[in-house]
């Protein structure tokens, strides 16, 4: 990587950091509901995973996916409109958080039933090797979600077809409350790949250099028709599950230890010491970010909500006709357009 | 125009899906080398005529239906077939949550041209293999539900739903891909969510789809020898429904019974006589009434499975009651 | 005669039952250490209390659920949590063909005495986290489902539930949580299968269950001032579903009107419609009508979620409509 | 094992082999129906296995359980009554075939549901750790199931809790007629149990004493604490997967291959190599098994059907007051006796 790539990873994980930290002020003003995951201290993984794929290799995550979405190049404004449910964010304020997408960056979404994307990114897969496309599948879930029956199912049937995915676990340790120890046999994740006879990589997740080695070897592997591959990021992340998670669990201790790692400074310090940046280029990349976030909500705020009349927009690929006010599919065809007003059934 | 199958009919359709669009593609369990294709013969040959393009797959339904899903929204068009209806609910997280809920929740950016097809039906199996979640399916925003009744409305919707570009859960029934009838030689295809009378008559409307349209018409044929005509409505697709011929028969017969073959509570008829009776309120006089399945767990015993499923006979006898009983 | 929450009712119903009986366990996720117990804190403090007997599990919904099954069948009684109704999906298969058949399929060698509790509910979660499934599940035999809306409900159908020899499917909502209500200091168990007139009126019975008691108590408050009375019936169990107080009620009102918080389409409200019109006929003097949540995945953004869901004003309107139209 | 031990194992394989070859004739001749999975060939896993265990250790099977049944000590009658579907069959002719059981000794049942079984079993030894009993519990699943989301969420939350259960895998190489190599993509299943860190041994399956021995030391295992395993025992059927199979998919060499190492005359040899048993002693159990059999098929066929008003006996574990004609529960309590009649709901 040229210095300008190297710097731009710096920026990119900070904005995720500051993009964070802003959201989760907005999420204590009530600009945004819902579930809210933040990503702060697993910033490294989806940075240096992006940076070694290619921009229209295929994306799918689970539900903490801001750093993912925000490092696919999505832009800090549609990222925060969609936190803030509004007309202007990546899903139109449909998905929120948890379901960012973009699938003209081949962003495919974020997913929030713990496993459930596995399958798909497999499918995803497949449609790469029919149509000979040469691009990978990177798909991303936690250690908690490595012990449920998808996770499973689909790495074996990668395995078995040889589909061009690469299966990436943030191994932060935890699924919301629950340690490691207490929710998987094997806690060393990149072990499972054994069942598979798949390949397997653990790989130090605050590191963001590592990570995009590791990934530029796999993503190579699978190009080269040599199949799929589990990574295993090892990280820790520095705020609760979600910002409902009042985080008592954690033993202080552990995460003191763990945001002496961040992979944010350790980056820095790698610049600095390479001497790829000077101190002067970090400050100002601080305020470029603080702007852009800055600027991203402001322009969330100023974004209006979805149109009452949109709501039943994308059931189905075209407007069915028989569709009732209350947007159920019961009755006779009015092939006249769709009436839309609040409230209950027709006869309600 | 030549008599056909049912099984052939879907044959065929796949057939000319996959010979016009090289994007179709066909997974499901033992549908290539077992008893040379599928468990019930739907496949059969296909495999070699395209090849690379019809696969056996692990037994493991929630990646069926997931892998198809994520290759639709690649740009592929899966037919995914479980082996029976039964196992729908292993992959019911991902029917429910992903296949029906992606193009909305992302906001149209996403489509899943995905069809799930899958027999009903029984024939000795017991409780866990002898079910059908119609009723389920139909109430799924983002799904559509299609259950054709005969040779000609299957191979015309099976085309249909591949070609859709909204994932469609395609009911066949085991008890009639034996059965037959005519097909067009010409390509045709029908359009999604349009039920037919199937047979026009005065006094009583039935409203049905699936196999129970087959013991409708055999019902049908006994009563008109009593002067009772049924006018029998064949929905064939269950979601989006269209109500639009059972509310005019009604308008003329006042009298309504549906017949489906899962359980009462809570089905599909449940729907159509809540439905019904809102939007026909004073063109009826007499409650509509359900014929279903009997609610338990299917047996395996002869006799008890018997009892349990509705044949032409129950239908009878909920049609004499209604014409008798003064309301 | 202390007011406490709904959560606290339900907590209280858990530890009185696991004090009563030593086979009584808690399983699920996150119900031990997050936030000292559980993501919604029904079992806060349970843990330290009965020491291994409330533990955390992996994330694996067929498992919690299966190996609650196992677990019953061996003598244990396993109150499995789920940590929303929306995972029961991932166990669909387990909840259907496995909880809900093994008395009947072995001939009642095997029961299965285990509590599966799961809240449904919504607050800016999007489609796949927003669910109700109370439908499907009152449709399935085998099952018992049982969905409070009051502490008083809450506390008393729990126990009731932990000491029943079925499986039962028990349902919480999150906007019930925090709801207050009168609860005795003494013991007491409440009966599985009984609905309960909830208001007196006499103008329009409404039937109802769970968070829609909530909204449709506040709507009879409202139309109490215009002089309209609405009988209110809450179901509390779906299945065995008791439809008594409502016929009774019908019979006095002769209008009806049924009010849920899931979808319209094959929605328990269809059932409990095409029910009373077949059982009640001429007692209507209007179609039963139904009040639903839109049918449409849930969207993330406050108004679009907010126009989704029904609330009193609805019930109102539909009320209005009711009373006023002619038929 | 002493002589008569070691004899009995010979007739209950054999029992078994005559038993499923007079079921086939049963079934074409329409005594028999729905789905009919035959044990043939596979005899020394069921029979070898449940030597090795205690007899109220918990057992719980796949549909291919007719050998389990028998080696469990279930009369022929009452599994012959339960395949024609009659009263006095193992379920009252509610299960057939693939729903065996008899929880009097802890038979707890066949089950269909592909790997729907494994989290059961998990349970079951749950039970047993919880009160101490020292059982163990036998679970028994094809090669076709380990690809299946419960057979990962099962062994993992079994090696979690250290609970007392095999897990045994019937490799008899195909799932149908889907050849083992299309299904999994690590095809010595054995191999499988990595990712959970759980104790795995791969045995013949064909040799009834092997099996015997295996299930002794992780029976063992399991008793003193030491966790669950997973057994794959190496095999092969003689028929079709059910009597629906022509069996054309398999290479008729690899069939007659495996025939050729069938476990039963395989085990005579030993029986008479050792002088444990006289070419007499066998020709007199293959008399008494035939005599077995064919009593039990007249047995069941002079077996009731089950009665039609039995027909809503157990679906509630009490008879619920307001079920219906059609055994829905919707409308008023009746109180009254349930009525049962043939045909629809009380307005069809
Ligand atoms: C099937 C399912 N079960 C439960 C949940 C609730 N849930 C959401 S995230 C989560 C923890 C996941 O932990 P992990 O996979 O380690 O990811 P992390 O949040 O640590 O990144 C749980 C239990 C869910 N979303 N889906
Ligand atoms: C969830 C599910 N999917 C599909 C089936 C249909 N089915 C029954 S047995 C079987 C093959 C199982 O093979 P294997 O596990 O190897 O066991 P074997 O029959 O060889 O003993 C299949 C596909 C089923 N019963 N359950
Ligand atoms: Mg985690
Ligand atoms: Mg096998």
């Amino acid at each position: 990587m040229d210095r300008d790539k190297l710097v731009s990873l710096y920026r990119q994980m900070l904005l995720i950091r500051v993009f964070e930290d802003k959201s989760a002020e907005m999420y204590a003003r009530a600009k945004i509901g819902g579930f809210l995951h933040l990503y702060n201290g697993q910033e490294a993984i989806a940075v240096g995973a992006l940076s070694a794929l290619r921009p229209d290799d295929d994306l799918v995550t689970h539900y903490r996916d801001h750093g993912y979405a925000l490092a696919r190049g999505i832009s800090a404004r549609a990222v925060m409109a969609e936190l803030f449910g509004r007309e202007t964010g990546t899903t139109g304020g449909r998905g929120g958080s948890m379901h960012l997408a973009d699938v003209s960056k081949r962003f495919w979404g974020g997913y929030a039933i713990v496993g459930g994307h596995l399958p798909l990114a497999a499918g995803l897969a497949y449609a790469a090797q029919h149509h000979k496309t040469g691009r990978v599948v990177f798909c991303v879930m936690g250690d908690g979600s490595t012990n449920i029956g998808t996770f499973h199912a689909a790495l074996n049937w990668a395995q078995l077809w040889r589909l061009p995915v690469i299966f990436t676990v943030e191994n932060n340790q935890y699924a919301m409350g629950t340690v490691i120890d207490n929710h998987s046999a094997v806690t060393e994740i990149y072990r499972k790949a054994c069942a598979y006879d798949m390949h397997a990589e653990q790989v130090d997740g605050n590191d963001v250099l590592a990570v995009h080695e590791a990934v530029c070897r796999l993503a190579e592997r699978a190009r080269n028709g040599e199949g799929p591959a589990l990574l295993e990021a090892v990280t820790f992340r520095h705020r609760g599950h979600s910002m409902a998670d009042a985080d008592v669990q954690r033993p202080r201790s552990q995460v003191a230890e763990w945001k002496e790692r961040d992979p944010i400074p350790a980056f820095a310090e790698v610049l600095l010491e390479r001497k790829l940046a000077t101190p002067q280029d970090l400050e100002q990349i601080a305020r470029d970010v603080e702007a852009e976030v800055e600027d991203a909500v402001a322009f969330a705020d100023a974004s209006a909500e979805p149109a009452r009349e949109t709501l039943y927009e994308g059931i189905y690929a075209e407007a069915v006709s028989n569709m009732q006010i209350d947007g159920s599919l019961i009755g006779p065809p009015t092939l006249g357009p769709m009436i839309i007003k609040n409230g209950m059934g027709r006869h309600g | 125009m030549a008599e056909i199958t049912y099984r052939e009919a879907l044959k065929r359709a796949l057939r000319e899906e996959m010979t016009r669009d090289p994007n179709v593609v066909i997974w499901g369990e033992d549908i290539v080398a077992y008893g040379g294709g599928g468990a019930y013969g739907v496949t059969a040959g296909l495999a070699k005529e395209f090849p690379g393009r019809v696969r056996d797959v692990p037994i493991a339904e929630e990646a069926i239906v997931g892998v198809g899903l994520g290759a639709a929204m690649g740009g592929i068009r899966p037919v995914c077939e479980l082996m029976t209806i039964n196992f729908a609910l292993v992959a019911w997280d991902q029917i429910v949550n992903h296949v029906a809920k992606q193009h909305h929740m992302f906001n149209r950016q996403i489509q899943a041209p995905m069809v799930i097809r899958s027999p009903a039906g029984w024939g000795r199996t017991a409780s866990t293999h002898s079910q059908t979640f119609e009723n389920w399916l139909a109430s799924i925003p983002g799904l559509k539900v299609v259950y054709p009744s005969t040779p000609y409305d299957a191979k015309g919707l099976l085309k249909a739903s591949i070609r859709d570009n909204d994932p469609v859960f395609f009911i066949e029934h085991l008890a009639l891909y034996g059965t037959k009838g005519e097909v067009p030689d010409e390509e045709y295809v029908l359009p999604i969510g349009v039920s037919e009378v199937k047979r026009p008559g005065r006094h009583l409307t039935v409203v049905t789809w699936g196999r129970m349209l087959v013991e409708t018409m055999k019902a049908a044929r006994t009563l008109e020898v009593e002067g009772i005509e049924l006018e029998v409505i064949d929905l064939r697709t269950l979601r989006p429904l269209d109500l639009a011929p059972a509310l005019e028969s009604i308008r003329k017969t006042n009298r309504a019974i549906v017949v489906e073959e899962g359980f009462r509570t809570v089905g599909l008829g449940a729907e159509i006589a809540a439905s019904i009776q809102e939007m026909a309120f004073n063109d009826l006089d007499a409650p509509i009434a359900r014929v279903a399945g009997l609610e338990v767990p299917m047996p395996y015993a002869r006799n008890l499975e018997r009892a349990t499923i509705p044949f032409a006979e129950d239908v009878i006898a909920a049609v004499r009651r209604m014409m008798e009983k003064k309301y």
